[in-house]
């Protein structure tokens, strides 16, 4: 009974940072619970939000994601006490550096899904995917990534292939 | 000298990985041979030079070439996995394609060793350096006089080329004397107990006509020298190599300098007396 | 034989040269900084202050690739880059300090291995010198030999005149082609003076007497007197028009990427450091003594010239203030 | 042409930290003291390290004083010899770097005899060091200086700094790039960062960045790419300013030292007023022994997570 799915122009690359004893069990729940949800989404564990650097997100939106997700257990549920707590303040502080930078935030979503939250799970993951879908590739790191200095380039094929490959 | 037929000198020739010997739990041997068919028959190298192995999306590093140069068709080298460019080495497998940039810097002057006695003394994973030197020897065996290899590492389990030190054992035209630091002996180790410098002296080579080789690392390189001294040794007869950080391995990108002297073009093989006219910086 | 251009004509020279889609790079502002970079059009060339980074950018880029690779299963191709492919370039308005420093590259880039992406970026440059008509008090290439008006590593060197123009001499064929190409816009020789030239205060060197000390002065209080303020960054070595150290790296994913060349230095701690966890060269009085050694002897040991033009670069950017010509001074003193 | 700042009172200011220097240091209460020392370029300063009463007659504070002697203490510095107490110059905003260094536990305060500087401005890094004190030639940062006068330091000189009125550099420029829209933003860092070279001076004068081997050194795994590309400089720089988050004290070093004028301290400062705004947090005098991102409180504003 799978929904009909429509051909889309651009399938978004979504990577989320999750903490393995609560959203990554809620999404276990939601998968065992037959729900259907994106498959752009990958998913990536870590033991607790407390973990999720900064420059993971950084790294993801380099190498080529298009949305990121980070999501941990609720304030209080974190099997490590206070690891959601400090990560809350270590996002709050970074999504103002990358909005000062120029990113634009609607790309990054941050949530609490417990490990019962297999609704909310998906819920999240599909509106992050159709937001990202309807903004479009994130162009901002693809193109900077294949920015050279000046003394360096050289007009070869690939530069200009990978130029009007994006 | 390496003949670059093209001009990036810093493009790698490709090789195949054909066999994978682990000498110890962190240690492992590959034999590697050159896909290109040209650069297979035009690779000439002499014992003692280097070459920059590349592993592709890591980078490169620097070993010695391990096997001699009288067997033809293949190379071996040999490291330890330390760093990322070593352990991504580590992963491949027979059949992967890994790069080789070389043969770089000076070699073993073996012509002038013909005739005398050779005294081979490694420590640890040191060997590969001087194993080039003495299969190469060994292989033209009467052009030398006797050959005492003294190699040793701190335990059994940290002894390279196991197989081939049997070998050494048991010809008999060589000397072979294996140690292990004091207390990384197992219960049945037929060899000696014992750091290497110590082990030298017992040994005790004559100095008379003839040539030492030292590889190993500094500390055991600034111990092995004094015995040296004692049993009679010119600086002029004792060899060794130098390992220092490289990149380019061929003078352009000044990381490998002692003083004045480039190791990766005037080295690595220096003689004892050009190692003390250089300032303590290695 | 001396010839002369008016200005006009060395406007209308470099916007044609740019029309014929040769790359002329000179000192042009960028968001503040004068720096060597290519020209959209002769307006913007700003020859009056010494750009903030050297010359050697032009043939020893900040970075660039040296090959790329992709992997496939066990297989994995590698495609050279073809130095065919660099462009035809005439760097304009060249200090002395940094038209001199390049020849000296030469040296290390042509040992025994021919680097190719310098030699080649060379043989496709031509290098219009510039007289220099301003120095402030970081500035000393008098000292070490050189001079406001030395056209060594320059093609074409330009010497500006009193009411306007510049005086030109050639000084390589690549100049005289150039002159050649575009016969019309040069004139016979002028008879006005030329704008009087800098002076830079310091005393000259004795770089003989200066290499005699560093000889035998590898241990000396003098290195942990002045590196003790180091705090072992790179910025003086990436301004300097004579510092050629670098890095090679491998950056891509698992699949495909590239090996690229950049700039390095020997004050970092990383550049010297074994994977083992040793350092020959762990503390900053080390590094720094390095950075003397091998730009007032090992060069000079290798390649019988000086690793330095006495820009005064390093001097004006240096975050704690050490001062490269104070302390050769001192030796010179010693 | 805009008038001198008044900077008479650095000649008494010098005098009184050479004599303060020679006393502590003849009678043996600290073994060095790190200061500013005249440079052969005219005006010019430079940090010094002085171990003899003797040579306390070098010390000297003028606006060209514009180094924050703290890196010097740190353990990045190996050179320097921390045995027993040692004595720093430190003006307002290099104090605050190292209160914020022993709320890091890096510093112990017995371990240092602090001589604060009454100071009323350095000069910004784009001008001669010879040049006089203005409102143009000042350093950014002491437009929006709230520290002229260091305190809890174990000797101040009596002088008074008398402040005028300037108008907030850094402030103006954050506010006009908040006024772009996201594009405009990231096109003006991104040209911003094309500039760097990575010669890491930014990273090496900063007293916060003390770790052993810094996260852009590390190879295994890569997280930042090496090479000066716009691409690696983009994370190295992202990543500086958010490892400085809720720790830097306002020096605006890095942006002095940046050999390509790239205004790094706006990152900082933006990242200082942020801290300001979610966690009432400020670097200032008194040692805190838990920074903004070290504690946390149930309260805190979580209106951005879902």
């Amino acid at each position: 009974m799978h929904p009909e799915k429509q051909k889309h122009t651009f399938e978004p690359k979504i990577i989320a940072f999750v903490c393995t004893w609560c959203t990554y069990a809620g999404a276990d729940l939601a998968g065992t619970s037959r729900m259907q949800y994106p498959s752009n989404v990958r998913v990536l564990k870590f033991p607790c939000t407390g973990r999720i650097d900064p420059v993971f997100i950084l790294k993801a939106f380099q190498q080529g994601a298009d949305g990121v997700l980070v999501s941990g257990c609720h304030p209080g549920d974190c099997h490590y006490i206070a690891g959601n707590f400090h990560a809350r303040r270590r996002f709050a502080v970074f999504r103002k550096l990358l909005e000062f930078v120029g990113v634009d935030l609607n790309r990054l979503q941050f949530s609490w899904v417990s490990a019962a939250e297999g609704g909310k799970w998906v819920e999240v993951v599909t509106d992050l995917t159709e937001k990202v879908r309807s903004m479009g590739p994130m162009t901002e790191f693809k193109e900077l990534a294949l920015e050279e200095q000046w003394s360096g380039t050289i007009d070869t094929p690939e530069l200009q292939e990978a130029y009007n490959a994006i | 000298m390496c003949d670059h037929t093209n001009k990036n000198i810093y493009l790698p020739y490709l090789a195949t990985v054909e066999e994978v010997i682990d000498e110890t739990p962190d240690v492992r041997t590959l034999k590697l041979v050159f896909q290109d068919e040209k650069v297979r028959d035009s690779f000439v190298f002499r014992a003692g030079q280097f070459g920059e192995y590349s592993a592709f999306g890591a980078g490169e590093s620097t070993f010695c070439i391990a096997s001699s140069p009288t067997r033809k068709g293949h190379i071996e080298c040999c490291f330890r996995s330390v760093g990322r460019v070593t352990e991504e080495l580590r992963r491949l497998e027979v059949g992967d394609t890994m790069g080789v940039r070389g043969p770089y810097g000076n070699s073993f002057p073996i012509e002038d060793f013909y005739g005398k006695n050779l005294v081979f003394v490694a420590g640890g994973i040191a060997l590969p350096p001087l194993r080039t030197l003495i299969w190469n020897c060994l292989d033209l065996r009467d052009k030398f006089g006797d050959i005492t290899i003294v190699y040793g590492a701190r335990t059994e389990s940290d002894l390279v080329y196991k197989r081939e030190l049997q070998e050494w054992q048991e010809r008999g035209d060589v000397r072979l004397v294996k140690t292990v630091d004091p207390g990384g002996n197992s219960p049945d180790w037929d060899g000696k107990v014992g750091f290497v410098p110590t082990v030298l002296e017992e040994a005790a080579p004559s100095a008379e006509n003839s040539i030492a080789l030292v590889c190993g690392p500094p500390i055991m390189i600034k111990f092995t020298l004094p015995v040296f001294e004692r049993l009679g040794f010119t600086d002029e007869q004792v060899y060794t190599t130098l390992e220092n950080r490289m990149k380019c391995g061929l003078g352009k990108c000044g990381r490998c300098n002692v003083g004045n002297v480039y190791v990766c073009k005037d080295g690595p093989v220096f003689t004892a007396k050009q190692v003390k006219a250089m300032p303590m910086e290695f | 034989m001396q010839k002369y251009i008016s200005q006009h004509n060395l406007d209308t020279l470099l916007d044609t040269l740019i029309k014929r889609g040769i790359r002329v790079v000179a000192p042009r502002m960028n968001a503040g900084i004068p720096l060597y970079e290519p020209l959209g059009s002769s307006g913007e060339v700003v020859s009056d202050t010494l750009p903030r980074r050297s010359a050697k950018e032009a043939f020893f880029p900040v970075c660039e690739d040296i090959m790329s690779y992709k992997k496939e299963g066990q297989k994995v191709t590698i495609t050279d880059i073809d130095p065919g492919r660099f462009p035809e370039t005439v760097l304009f308005g060249v200090r002395p300090c940094d038209a001199a420093a390049i020849p000296v590259l030469d040296a290390v880039f042509s040992w025994d291995y021919k680097d190719e992406f310098f030699l080649e970026r060379r043989k496709k440059t031509t290098i219009i010198g510039l007289a220099c008509t301003a120095a402030d008090d970081a500035c000393f290439c008098t000292a070490v030999g050189l001079s406001p008006s030395a056209s060594k590593g320059s093609d074409l060197f330009l010497t500006a005149l009193e009411g306007g123009g510049y005086a030109c001499d050639t000084c390589s064929e690549k100049g005289e082609a150039l002159i050649a190409n575009n016969q019309a816009l040069f004139d016979g020789p002028s008879t006005s003076n030329p704008i009087p030239f800098a002076e830079p205060q310091t005393d000259t060197f004795d770089l003989t007497k200066v290499k005699a000390w560093l000889n035998d002065h590898f241990e000396d209080p003098l290195w942990d007197g002045i590196a003790t303020r180091c705090v072992g960054c790179g910025a003086c070595a990436f301004v300097c028009p004579a510092c050629h150290c670098f890095d090679i790296v491998d950056e891509g994913t698992e699949k495909a990427g590239k090996r690229r060349k950049n700039w390095d230095a020997c004050g970092f701690w990383k550049f010297t450091h074994h994977a083992s966890g040793h350092n020959p060269r762990d503390l900053q009085p080390k590094r720094y003594r390095n950075r003397i050694m091998h730009k007032f002897k090992y060069y000079d040991d290798k390649f019988g010239q000086t690793l330095c033009t006495g820009c005064g670069r390093c001097v004006r950017i240096c975050p704690v203030g050490i001062d490269i010509a104070a302390i050769v001074e001192e030796i010179n003193k010693k | 042409m805009t008038s001198l700042i008044d900077t008479t009172i650095y000649s008494a200011i010098t005098e009184a930290i050479r004599v303060e220097a020679a006393r502590i240091l003849s009678e043996g209460e600290v073994t060095a003291v790190v200061g500013y020392a005249a440079a052969r370029r005219k005006g010019s300063a430079q940090p010094i390290v002085i171990n003899t009463a003797a040579d306390a007659g070098q010390l000297i504070f003028t606006p060209s004083c514009v180094n924050n002697l703290a890196v010097y203490l740190t353990k990045a510095k190996k050179e320097i010899s921390k045995t027993g107490k040692i004595g720093i110059v430190v003006k307002g905003c290099d104090l605050k770097a190292l209160v914020g260094l022993m709320g890091e536990s890096q510093l112990k305060r017995e371990d240092m005899y602090l001589i604060g500087v009454p100071c009323i401005g350095v000069l910004a890094s784009t001008v001669q060091p010879a040049t006089g004190l203005t409102a143009e030639t000042i350093a950014p940062k002491c437009t929006e200086c709230d520290a002229h006068l260091p305190q809890g330091c174990d000797f101040v000189p009596a002088q008074t700094p008398v402040v005028t009125k300037l108008e907030h550099k850094y402030a103006a420029e954050i506010a006009r790039l908040e006024a772009l829209t996201p594009a405009e933003r990231w096109a003006y860092w991104k040209e911003q960062f094309t500039k760097c070279i990575k010669c890491y001076a930014c990273r090496q004068v900063c007293p916060f960045c003390f770790c052993e081997q810094c996260l852009c050194d590390r190879n295994k795994p890569q997280m930042v790419d090496t090479t000066p590309r716009p691409a690696g400089n983009a994370a190295w720089h992202i990543v500086r300013a958010m490892h400085l988050a809720g720790r830097c004290a306002g020096c605006a070093e890095c942006e002095r030292v940046c050999p390509m004028d790239i205004p790094l301290n706006l990152l900082n400062r933006k990242m200082a007023m942020e801290l300001k705004e979610l966690y009432d947090y400020e670097a200032g005098f008194d040692v805190l022994d838990k920074g903004p991102l070290t504690m946390f409180t149930d309260k805190d504003d979580q209106s951005f997570i879902k």
